[in-house]
């Protein structure tokens, strides 16, 4: 777990209620277009954003991100540019970089992950979700995000043991990026037993646990919120407001709108989930 | 799990804990035989598969060159390739492990059958996925793979090639990886595949060596075999890597050039053991074909079995240590090659196959008195493009292919 | 040159003194073994052609049917039939002999494909005849034949299938018989053909009957082979012939039915061990399919390798000494046994083959405690007719072929 | 050989001069103009006429007879209708069937050769040529021959040595059909020179030597009677005629009228070779 302690503002951005913690794909499905896009998440109400720097084989995502990322790409979308879009970006919550280690592996003169951590922490990023880099393999980039004060999210599974627990929180700082059933990244339309599970099971872990695959409304989000998770991590939902405004040549700002909007169902309901778990006592302060 | 700074471990979380399963039972049933799987394998791979396969002297080609050239006749095992030997091997581990399922990839379709048909053979329901790319130009493996009762799931996903299958079916298997087994078709992955393919495949090289010695009295001075993934590679070098005075040539598709278009994100070879750096790809490190921001590049050859951006691990390594050398001949090389041995010696390889007898014929000389050559699999999958890239080009020693104008059809 | 009433010599003058010659040679060469002939065939069909073939049981199938299956594996045979055994062997022997050049016919293009082989290995001159209309069924064997350096003689006389390229093969021999050996392709044709083919495809029961003994302790129950020419099937049967408690099924094409019609000169089956008369074809008396005047019918089978109106004389004599007998299974019989083995076993067998199979099914309770069945030939080169003869038809074993309405392209 | 002796009508047809033994295949293409044809070659001046049993099979013959024999097949030739033929012809030369030996075999109640040489007999057949049955297998012909008188004409080829040359005369009678060249039956421009070979090995042999394969002129048919031959067999020269006929949709009489001039043709060619070869004193009988 990183040192940061209490300046870290991943933390921060959990420390207020549940929090709302949207992704979208950076350069979906251009450069402006996507600016104003997370800029609008960011009206929406989110706490925290995932920015998701595409990478040629996204293996953990579903089609609906795949798509987005093959969309930016065409876009011209690369890590020199995603940096660019991140020091562009007016917005206030922090930022989280999502992206394949390979990218992150190869940024720089020299290999490794340090060149990449170092550019990402100068333009603002304050930490990384890495899906193809389990515990076992994160040893080098947790070493570069210590040195420059950013968090390293994992991942914890519905198949993640108790046994692999340990071993993943000790490299974990941030958030816990609770995965909320098996498979791939996508929306879908019930919320998991599963979640209760996993969230159960790391009750005893001293990291926000933010819950994501297949939130897409503000039900659920409230429903996830009222079992126990300190967050929702939203993706395909989004990334689908985005495509349908693509297809159809919607005006940025329309797309923009109804991402606000979306937004905002989802952090109200995360809000009113939250609510549902701790009962206020009748009759007070009306 | 590690060839000196290549391989690893790279994948989600979430396959982690099955990752760990798989290598617990690599251990206990391929490396300590538990339960006699050892015994088992092998008996199967002789009955169903047909091993041993000869190592033949082609007497054409050795008084050409002036340098004894063995064949060892993979092409010659169930289902035309040496695929089976790993894709038997794993489909009954996942059996031994109580599997219900078996997925795999497949890129030309050779391991796409040969998975199939291991799966058919131990009554396992199987489910490949296979890039529409790749589906259209290998219709009768598709149709292969079906008759022996596998559903073939098309990606569509990319340029719907082996690339993009290979991640379509880890999303499977990320899915629905407690009951299932995931077949991987090459030395390529997250640990213990690189070594527990490799040791499926290294049937190849202990049945070799015993045979070269046994026909000439000693070891080879040479062994070539084609690298795409590399597990007839690894299969045809593992038990001569010891012998230090085998020479061991990795002979990759150099496709029509071997230089990188990254304005394209095309690398129109396969060549990473020759041309890749080092990178992080489907969960391991290796190298690979990519961009200098590390996105990964289309590979090409005429061969879309060997057209793949990365290799396996341990072939970077052996190739780091200077242990396995990297050598590649392009396109026209192999489509020469493949009417060369065809015509002198009465065995249609496979396109991939085909690279080691076009680098034979360039370097004939280099070899040494004595080489093992591996033919990996046969060429009867590759008819339909055989004709149509040879009608490309001027082929020095083609056939007249006028009466197949038309095709196969 | 007899089996009882049966075989002979029923060519023309002009043939009668290579016939001799080749009497001669078969005697000294194969019989003999003078000049090591029979050692170098040995060596060669082992290291070219892959021998010995596995002996393997058929797990589901024996658990199906409650009798113990092997499977004779000719399948993985070098050219995936056992063809090459007697190819190989004829060829290798027109080189001891001092010919020149080398012709055959070929009807589904196994035999074809399987002496272009053997000539390319053997560094022969090569020329394949073939009627028209197979020719257009089954491109992919003239391009492996192509491929591997011999001519393709398209025969466009008759109906243009394998009885018109026997005759236009003949018609080539009488004109250049001096130099020129013809490579019979099956156990037929004027002695010493029928003998010597026999002696060539020998091996195939010379291994099965010590591997049998060798994994059950003693001899089957019944040996199965499917029958068109009969070189597979007296291959199977050879060594067993003396071993009188083993029944010796030979496993005709039934075709669409048993019955001959006369008014269009049609047998819609290729049984003439069942249903056939004695007469004379091709240089052999033998059983044929032939109508009351003597004329040969046209014959038909789903499998263009067994669609031939006559049969092996040896074969025919063993027939009527009742130590074979002749069973048969119609068209849709063979295409649920060719989708049988490739579910259950993750063999797809050549569509001859699959008579064997469909005979299996309708008759397993008949066939004793352990029989072997030869698996004569894989079925790659059938994917294409598989899917047109499955379409026709309510397979109940069939897997779902919608993608593949279009045929394999 | 057969103890025919004198009585034999082939014999007998070779006695005066050289013989034109002209071949068709019967039915081709329909059964009257073939009764026509056949007796156009007679009015042409044949001395044997070789009447072609069509066999579905016909591996000796080349593509010319090969096509004749399916014409006449499709017209619906058949051992009986060909014993019909027969007895329906009106000419006065001896005929020989030429057929294929499953037919012989085949014809009747009982099988062997007997019941279909006693109908031949019995129509007025003199003798048989049969392309697939060599010496060897020719024990049982021979002997229905010998029963109901009729004659079985070999083949010599270019390729029957010395050895085989003994056996075969041995079940020899009427005639031996000399084969000019290897391969199969055809027209053809040159006479080969290994028809003088065979002549000069056949020399001893006390039988008439037609030869056959590939005379398609008089000026080939005086050639070959030249370099000894006591007869010329001509068959696929004619067939060519009928064929020409029709697929031109010549009127019968004209293709009959074309036949008989040939015949011409290749019987005085004959009668030239014949000349040549025995020199007339100069001066006698003006």
């Amino acid at each position: 777990m990183s040192d940061a302690g209490g300046s870290d503002p991943l933390a921060a951005a959990f420390a207020d209620g549940p929090a709302f913690v949207p992704y979208l794909a950076v350069g979906d499905p251009d450069y402006e277009s996507s600016l104003a896009y997370v800029e609008a998440l960011a009206e929406g109400g989110a706490d925290v954003i995932e920015l998701g720097l595409p990478f040629s084989e996204p293996i953990a995502e579903g089609p609906t991100i795949q798509n987005a990322v093959v969309r930016a790409l065409e876009a011209g979308m690369t890590p020199t540019r995603f940096f660019e879009f991140v020091a562009d970006l007016d917005v206030d919550v922090p930022l989280v970089c999502m992206t394949y280690y390979n990218l992150i592996y190869q940024f720089g003169s020299e290999q490794g992950p340090r060149p990449f951590v170092e550019r990402a922490a100068s333009v603002g990023i304050s930490g990384f979700v890495v899906p193809d880099l389990p515990a076992e393999e994160a040893g080098a980039l947790r070493e570069a995000c210590d040195e420059f004060g950013l968090d390293l999210v994992s991942i914890v599974a519905p198949t993640t043991g108790e046994d692999r627990l340990e071993k993943l929180v000790a490299v974990s700082s941030g958030y816990i990026y609770v995965q909320a059933r098996l498979g791939v990244t996508g929306a879908s339309s019930s919320v998991s037993d599963r979640t209760t599970e996993s969230l159960a099971r790391l009750e005893g872990v001293d990291l926000p646990k933010a819950v994501g695959f297949g939130i897409s409304s503000g039900e659920q989000a409230a429903t996830v919120v009222e079992a126990g998770a300190d967050g929702v991590i939203v993706g395909s939902a989004l990334v689908d407001i985005v495509a349908e405004g693509h297809e159809s040549n919607e005006p940025t700002e329309a797309t923009a709108d109804r991402l606000e909007s979306k937004a905002r169902e989802l952090k109200e309901g995360a809000l009113e989930g939250y609510g549902r778990r701790t009962p206020t006592p009748e009759g007070t302060s009306d | 799990g590690k060839f000196g700074r290549y391989g690893g471990q790279y994948v989600p979380e979430a396959l982690m804990p099955a990752i760990e399963e798989l290598t617990d039972a690599y251990e206990r049933y391929v490396l300590n035989n538990e339960d006699g799987f050892v015994d088992e394998f092998r008996r199967r791979i002789r009955d169903f598969g047909g091993r041993p396969t000869p190592l033949q002297r082609a007497d054409r080609l050795s008084e050409r060159y002036d340098t004894e050239v063995y064949l060892k006749r993979e092409d010659l095992l169930h289902g035309g390739a040496h695929k089976l030997n790993n894709a038997l091997g794993q489909v009954l581990l996942a059996t031994y492990m109580g599997k219900e399922r078996i997925i795999a990839e497949t890129g030309a379709g050779q391991h796409g059958t040969a998975t199939a048909m291991a799966a058919a053979h131990l009554d396992m329901p199987c489910e490949v996925y296979m890039g529409e790319r790749d589906i259209n130009r290998q219709r009768p493996n598709v149709f292969r793979m079906k008759i022996n009762g596998s559903a073939v799931t098309p990606v569509t996903t990319g340029r719907g090639t082996l690339k993009e299958a290979i991640s379509e079916t880890m999303r499977d298997w990320a899915t629905n990886v407690e009951d299932t087994h995931y077949v991987i078709g090459s030395v390529v992955g997250p640990h213990p595949f690189p070594k527990m393919v490799r040791d499926f495949q290294a049937l190849i090289s202990e049945e070799a060596r015993e045979q070269v010695v046994d026909r000439t009295g000693g070891l080879p001075d040479s062994v070539v075999a084609c690298a795409g993934g590399g597990s007839n590679t690894m299969g045809s070098f593992h038990h001569f890597v010891d012998d230090e005075s085998v020479e061991l040539l990795a002979v990759e598709a150099g496709g029509s050039s071997l230089a990188v278009d990254e304005t394209e994100g095309v690398a129109p070879n396969s060549a990473s053991l020759s041309t890749g750096t080092e990178g992080v790809l489907h969960g391991a490190r290796t190298k690979l074909l990519q961009d200098g921001d590390g996105q990964i590049v289309e590979s090409h050859s005429v061969s879309s079995g060997l057209d793949y951006a990365g290799v396996g691990p341990e072939l970077a390594h052996l190739v780091d240590e200077d242990r396995v050398t990297p050598v590649n001949v392009d396109d026209d090389a192999a489509i020469e090659g493949f009417h060369r041995l065809s015509q002198e010696e009465g065995i249609i390889p496979a396109l991939e196959t085909a690279h080691a007898f076009g680098y034979l014929h360039e370097h004939h000389d280099e070899l040494g008195d004595v080489t093992v050559i591996n033919v990996s699999g046969r060429g009867d999958k590759d008819l339909d493009t055989a004709i149509e890239e040879t009608a490309k080009r001027d082929v020095s020693n083609a056939p007249d292919m006028s009466m197949f104008n038309g095709g196969l059809r």
